[in-house]
């Protein structure tokens, strides 16, 4: 427990990131301002969003009241709903408003038909390239798998990949493995939670990736090694002609000094002839915790980061990519970043990870064994096999 | 009031043999005691017992009216010369000397006084501010002694004090000692191999072997009336001469010698140049004296003379019937 | 000196502070864990555990032997007196001084397939083909370059405990092996080593107990991937227990380790441990 | 006994090894504090920067109170260090000297408590935290910190004890020194090697521990320097702002190089030389 | 071909006065050396020098035909009683007196055989198994002696090798010695405090004083023609009488004896009996033979009689003219 101060004034408390740009501050006084009643205690945790997931999951663990909300990831969100650690917030948001948020950001929100989450934060994955180089050789944007590897094939060269991706084993290779699934129809659960890892579709997009490494060679080996940045890296370097990224790329392809800048395009993740483009969705966004003495007060500054005003703010300052719809047409915006038309229609297409409260199980099992196939331990066939029999025992548990 | 009091203190380390095997005597208030006996015999546990290092399997112990079994070490007000010296390598030889005043709260003017005062006697003056890694070895035997020496306990427990000493020194040392002792009234047990020392210094003499005792009493009583024979030939350089009775008789030396008896006679005792003939099998000179080996009709005997031999390779050699011991030959023991 | 009959209550005071502060932080926790510790039949079937368990033995095993024998070198080298010893052993506690997770994030980017160093030394030193290796995408040699970034923060720690050791042998016996006609090499292998038996057996064990619990720089470095192959137990329970939320589980996995960990605690004290005399 | 031409070449050479080994990594950081942003990343490796950039040090005082959290690690770290190290000596002393009556059970019990790891720890440190009313503060990290180490810190100092020669502390005792002045004045000097090394090696884990201090402080006022590097992050949640942690890295190493720089003058040979004979 | 030439050797630790001090001399093959002198003298800072433990400032030293200053102390050859033992307390007995043997490669069935024969000559047969902690002080000595015995050096290093053995093993190891020392053939340099062991052992003695050689020769000359007072009186125990020349002439026992000189005489030599009166002031019975203290007219003498003393307390005294020793009293040089 903890002891309220004497100024008689509510406390909330989270736990953020570091406050890069400073807005959070400026959106809390705003705040505090509007409700003088309340005191907002942001707390900063480390940058790792793994960190903060675990000191989330200390507090809640110990049923502690140290946070009034909690900013979750996207990817949280059922398990911390499923532990009940989480107010669902029907009663707080009508429709309505709920509408105003992009659909894959709300559908990301919700754990067994309850919502739980206010979307502050938006992510999605998405296909980067040089427009440049495809100029050069006089090659359309590619649209389906066949047509990315051909185009990389014939302008990669021996210091430039053709196709760089996240390929370390962690979270983010599962986010660009399902992206080349959805693009080849398949999935991983459906909706009523049935395990499709083992499909035709899914194995198809594996063999892929597997193919793109080893057989056509666009894909240089180190992806293996691939985190976020190491990926950035080689395409802000000039080497690699596409990559698939998250947002946050953008901007500091973008910044004064980057060799690439200017010359770089987004378009979202290629599909399989029969298969439709998406983006696996990221973002982050408020929920209420269980624990707290002050759901209300809490709720109120959730709503006021949601705002439009709060959340126009966040991106001019921070580059926070926002979760309100209309924000992707607001002439302010488009005016500081054109861009943001082009990623409004990649974020449109966005779509959750599998809403299972033992996703992270689910998730270690896929990430294990598609990097056993993509360093060749075990067949694309053998690899998710035996990640759907792992699937399958998690669900059934 | 600080008499020592041993009673039937037996010791032993795991499974042997006990290495102290029933010890019983009593050290009177004031007394110096000398603790004799042949290497390993357990002269050295026994003075670990009477200072509380090591606990007896059985036995009592006082220390001046107290039983003292329960004692701390530190309670027993003992002072103890290690037979390794045990110095305090981290601290001067002023600090190891002073450590037991300070602790007890002597002023520091009187440590100080006291400190010097027995460097000065121990010829450690020049010393005082090293560490006892860069003395010789005489010299850190010397500082042991100085951290005993300044205290003034009701016992003192000296183990091989002197061992290491040159003979000048050690005579020095010794004067120095009696001084102290009789200064301080400490009662005294002092351990040592010198049976000069031994003799010189002590009020009674206590002979163990094998962790028992085996004679306690007067010097003169234990050179002249030895108790047994391992006492007659522990004692004395060099030992005593134990003729079988055979032997004896036959060489004529020491009267009527019945048979399942020994006879015995000191070496400084044998009288050389009068009686009956004997060859020289061996001239040792050593400084003042001069030991020969003799041949008595088959008796091997030695016999001390002063100055250096001239004599040749025949003798005539005498035992003075008064200067005859006697013993029991399978005993071992003193035959009136 | 003093019999164990004869020890007092008194003498337990002197322990007894550590004991609390123990009892309290670790103790509770402790009695936790084994207190939730559920599901233990798991352990039979759960496919990850055993290949988890392997992978963590085996790396403990070799970390901690190449930790001795470097730590016993640098012991060795940093013990010697020479001109500007000081500095050369604050410079070798480095490694050890250094946070482990952002060391861990610099073996990475020292791994990097793309501009690490390793890479790029190796290249110029004509070993590799091309600057550009993938160390961390290949199963074995991803355990190699956990093993090597391991070893070489751990060793100061070895190295430091051992010079501890070193300093209780006195220096007379290596003189008296140096009469009886012994060399450096034979002198190190019978004075020294026979002598600092009790300081590798501390040394070790500790070692060796959090070798076994060897946790950031995977979860930094490879992640336990590629494939899973360099996933270690304490990975493991991190990810049952916060990322999973299987507590119960969890907890029985941590009872298993802690067992594991007996057995080659008293393992490794039997075989580093001979009676001591004093 | 004189090293030879021969040994004298081999043994610098050792030296240089292994201070390049130990400081290779660290000096690459140092490197990478240095370049300008552009550079960090460069293919191929760029080894030495094109200028000399001290922005990362700038920035990471100004991001975060860096001076705060060292501040904070150093009183941590010298209160761990003091605390266990004192506790740890009268312990390791008792089980040493003073033969307690299953004193040899208690240490393995001891030796028990270090195999749980950290992870686990954490949960029910906190809730203990919470109730002890000693969350966001120093003293709770030094009370965590202690119980942690005094496992291994008791195992070295009793190691080491074991091997003084008893005759001195027996002097001691008769010079009328009681079993703590004995501890305090005679065994603790001549352990100085074993407690030097100690308090380096605990100073260190508690400068690093990471798990703990993010657990139980969520203020600035009170956390320490590997939480504030953990919260050093580019502007963006992918990036990683490598040149201000390699900056941060550099700058926290230092107290722990003074540290180590001071303390190492302990570890050295001899400190019992010329007590006892024989 | 073993001898040991000690030329020149300086030694000093730190910036104090020399410990070591331009020492010369030469030690024959096989020959038996003594090397006696007060506590803190240098002696074993000699013999370490010698066997290479100690680098001397300058100076030169051989053993055999070889200059051996850069010689690493394993290669020298020789064996060395450490005067506090350094055995391995990791080791037992056994394991101790073998290693000189087992890392010189001798083999096993050879070790086992000297080990046990070294074991039964110093008394430590049922104590093979041990670690030296459970040895009592003497018994670990003779680990100490036996690790050294076992091998067959060029030159032995003895560093008051008996100084914690009782008198009768003492007495009896000596023998051992001197029997082992013939058949190796071995060069001894011997250190000790025990004149008699000096005296009775050694083919020559090197009698050291503050770094300096006071003397070197045979143990009957240095005894009967000591150079100096100072070596008169380290010898013998008790001393030589050294009497300033007013009070020799006044009591008139040793003839002329001019100003500015000393006279001399061994306690030993006094004939005590027949003479000039003096009066006995102390009486120290020591066993075999009594020493007293006499006043003769104001010169103080001590005399050594034989047994015990039954004279009262005035005797008649008087000194040979042959006994007289002369002296320089400046620079305390014996005179002709
Ligand atoms: N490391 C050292 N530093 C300074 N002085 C030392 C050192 N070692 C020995 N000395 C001094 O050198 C002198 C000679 O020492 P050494 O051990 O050779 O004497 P010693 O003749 O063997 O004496 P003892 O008969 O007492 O053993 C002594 O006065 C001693 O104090
Ligand atoms: N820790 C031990 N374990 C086993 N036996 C021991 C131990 N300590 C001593 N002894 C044995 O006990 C016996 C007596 O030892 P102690 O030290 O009392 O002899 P001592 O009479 O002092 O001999 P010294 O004159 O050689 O010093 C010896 O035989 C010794 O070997
Ligand atoms: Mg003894
Ligand atoms: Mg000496």
């Amino acid at each position: 427990g903890r002891s309220e101060p004497a100024d008689g004034k509510v406390r909330v408390r989270y736990l953020a990131s570091p406050d890069v740009g400073g807005f959070s501050k400026v959106i809390i006084e705003r705040f505090e301002k509007a409700n003088p009643g309340i005191k907002v205690e942001m707390i900063e945790g480390p940058s790792s969003g793994d960190a903060r997931e675990n000191m989330y999951s200390t507090a809640f663990m110990a049923e502690d009241d140290a946070y009034d909300l909690a900013y979750v990831d996207v990817a949280w969100l059922p398990k911390f709903a499923a532990q009940g650690w989480l107010r669902p917030l029907d009663d707080l948001l009508p429709p309505a408003t709920a509408a105003l948020f992009l659909p894959g950001d709300m559908e990301g929100s919700r754990y067994q038909g309850k919502t739980y989450r206010l979307p502050i934060q938006s992510d999605g994955g998405m296909l980067y390239y040089r427009k440049d180089l495809l100029a050069a050789k006089g090659i359309p944007v590619p649209s389906t798998w066949a047509q990315l590897v051909a185009a990389a094939k014939a302008t990669q060269s021996k210091e430039v990949a053709g196709f760089v991706f996240q390929g370390k084993q962690y979270e983010g290779l599962v986010c660009a493995f399902l992206e080349v699934v959805w693009g080849f129809g398949g999935d991983l659960l459906s909706a009523d939670g049935e395990v499709l890892v083992d499909r035709p579709e899914a194995v198809a997009a594996l063999t892929a990736l597997v193919d793109a490494i080893y057989k056509d060679k666009v894909v240089p080996q180190a992806v293996l090694t691939y985190q976020e940045e190491e990926a950035r890296n080689a395409f802000q370097e000039g080497r690699a002609v596409f990559m698939r990224n998250w947002p946050y790329a953008w901007n500091l392809m973008q910044k004064e000094g980057s060799p690439v800048r200017g010359k770089v395009g987004i378009v979202p993740m290629v599909s399989a002839p029969g298969g439709r483009p998406a983006a696996t969705l990221g973002g982050w966004g408020f929920a209420l915790s269980a624990y707290s003495r002050h759901p209300r007060e809490a709720y109120k500054l959730a709503e006021f980061f949601a705002s439009e005003e709060s959340q126009k703010l966040a991106f001019l300052q921070g580059g926070i990519l926002p979760t309100r719809r209309s924000l992707y047409s607001h002439p302010e915006v488009l005016r500081a970043a054109p861009h943001m038309k082009d990623l409004g229609r990649v974020l449109a297409a966005a779509r959750p990870r599998p809403v299972h409260p033992r996703w992270p199980r689910m998730s270690d099992a896929l990430q294990m064994h598609v990097s056993a196939a993509l360093s060749r331990q075990e067949t694309p066939e053998e690899a998710l096999k035996a990640a759907a029999t792992e699937i399958r025992a998690a669900a059934a548990r | 009031m600080a008499e020592v009091r041993v009673e039937e203190i037996r010791k032993s380390f795991g499974g042997n043999r006990p290495v102290l095997d029933g010890v019983s005597f009593t050290v009177a208030d004031g007394e110096f005691v000398s603790l004799l006996g042949p290497s390993g015999c357990g002269k050295t546990t026994l003075l670990r017992v009477i200072a509380g290092l090591e606990h007896a399997d059985s036995g009592r112990l006082s220390i001046g009216a107290r039983e003292v079994s329960r004692v701390e070490p530190k309670d027993r007000d003992v002072a103890f010369v290690f037979q390794n010296y045990a110095l305090y390598p981290h601290l001067s030889v002023a600090e190891n000397v002073a450590m037991g005043l300070t602790l007890r709260g002597t002023p520091a003017a009187e440590v100080a006084r006291r400190t010097a005062d027995a460097a000065k006697r121990l010829g450690l003056e020049g010393l005082l501010e090293r560490r006892p890694a860069a003395l010789s070895g005489g010299q850190r035997q010397r500082v042991a002694l100085a951290r005993a020496l300044v205290r003034e306990p009701q016992v003192f427990l000296l183990d091989e004090p002197l061992s290491n000493l040159d003979a000048v020194l050690r005579e020095r040392t010794r004067g120095e000692l009696k001084l102290l002792f009789k200064k301080a009234k400490g009662t005294v047990v002092y351990v040592t191999h010198d049976q000069v020392e031994a003799m010189t210094m002590s009020d009674r003499v206590v002979l163990m072997n094998e962790g028992k005792l085996q004679q306690v009493g007067a010097p003169e009583e234990i050179y002249r009336r030895p108790a047994s024979v391992y006492v007659a030939t522990f004692l004395g350089a060099p030992p005593m001469n134990v003729i079988p009775a055979a032997q004896a008789r036959a060489c004529g030396l020491f009267g009527a010698v019945p048979d399942g008896t020994l006879a015995g006679v000191r070496p400084e005792e044998v009288k050389v140049g009068s009686g009956r003939p004997a060859s020289v099998v061996l001239v040792e000179p050593v400084g003042s004296h001069t030991v020969l080996t003799l041949d008595a009709d088959g008796a091997a005997l030695r016999a001390v003379v002063p100055g250096s031999w001239a004599g040749g390779s025949t003798c005539k050699v005498e035992v003075p019937p008064a200067s005859v011991h006697r013993f029991d030959a399978a005993t071992g023991l003193r035959l009136p | 000196m003093r019999d164990s009959s004869k020890a007092g209550a008194v003498d337990w005071l002197y322990v007894a502070p550590a004991l609390l502060v123990m009892g309290v932080v670790s103790l509770l926790p402790i009695f936790e864990t084994f207190r939730l510790a559920g599901e233990y039949h798991r352990l039979a079937v759960d496919t990850r555990f055993w290949p988890v368990m392997r992978t963590t033995l085996s790396l403990t095993v070799v970390t901690v032997a190449l930790e001795l024998l470097l730590g016993l070198v640098m012991a060795l080298v940093l013990w010697s007196p020479f001109a500007g010893r000081g500095l050369v052993r604050a410079a070798v506690l480095i490694p050890w001084a250094l946070p482990t997770a952002v060391m861990a994030m610099a073996w990475r980017w020292i791994f990097n397939a793309d501009y690490g160093v390793m890479g790029d030394l190796l290249f110029r030193a004509g070993l590799t083909a091309s600057p550009q290796v993938a160390w961390l995408a290949d199963a074995s040699s991803a355990y190699w370059a956990i093993v090597l970034a391991d070893v070489w923060k751990t060793t100061p720690f070895m190295a430091v405990l051992l010079m501890s050791g070193l300093a209780a042998i006195p220096g007379e016996l290596y003189e008296a092996a140096a009469i009886d006609g012994a060399g450096p090499v034979r002198r190190f292998f019978m004075v020294t080593l026979p002598l600092l038996r009790p300081t590798i057996a501390v040394a070790v064990v500790f070692r060796a107990i959090s070798a076994f619990g060897l946790f950031d720089l995977v979860y930094v470095l490879t992640g336990g991937g590629p494939g899973g192959r360099t996933q270690t137990l304490s990975v493991y329970i991190y990810d049952v227990v916060f990322r999973y939320q299987e507590l119960a589980y969890g907890c029985a996995l941590t009872v298993a380790m802690a067992g594991v960990l007996v057995l080659l605690a008293a393992a490794l004290l039997s075989l580093t441990r001979r009676e001591e005399p004093r | 006994m004189r090293p030879t031409p021969l040994g004298r070449v081999f043994f610098g050479l050792a030296v240089a090894f292994v201070t390049a080994w130990s400081l290779a990594p660290f000096l690459w950081q140092v490197v990478t504090s240095l370049k300008p942003a552009a550079e960090v990343a460069a293919v191929p490796v760029r080894y030495w920067p094109s200028t000399l950039d001290f922005g990362s040090y700038a920035q990471i005082f100004k991001a975060r109170p860096f001076a705060t959290y060292m501040w904070n690690s150093l009183l941590v770290g010298l209160g761990t260090t003091a605390l266990t190290t004192g506790l740890a000596a009268a312990a390791a002393y008792a089980f040493s000297r003073l033969g307690l009556p299953g004193g040899r059970w208690a240490l393995l019990a001891i030796l028990g408590l270090s195999l749980f790891p950290g992870t686990i720890l954490i949960v029910p440190l906190k809730q203990l935290a919470t109730r002890a009313g000693l969350l966001n503060s120093l003293t709770g990290l030094v009370i965590a910190y202690t119980a942690l180490n005094l496992p291994f810190a008791i195992w070295v100092l009793k190691s080491f004890f074991d091997r003084l020669p008893k005759d001195v502390e027996e002097a001691a005792w008769l010079d009328g020194l009681s079993r703590w002045q004995t501890l305090w004045r005679i065994v603790l000097p001549l352990s100085a090697p074993a407690v030097a090394t100690t308090a380096i090696l605990v100073f260190i884990f508690s400068w690093n521990e990471f798990l703990i201090a993010q657990t139980l402080v969520s203020r600035d006022a009170a956390r320490t320097v590997p939480v504030g590097i953990a919260m050093l992050s580019g502007v963006t949640v992918y990036e990683v702002p490598w040149g201000q942690i390699a900056a941060a890295v550099v700058v926290t190493t230092l107290p722990v190089v003074v540290m180590v720089l001071a303390f190492q003058r302990r570890i050295v040979e001899g400190l019992t030389a010329g007590a006892v004979k024989g």
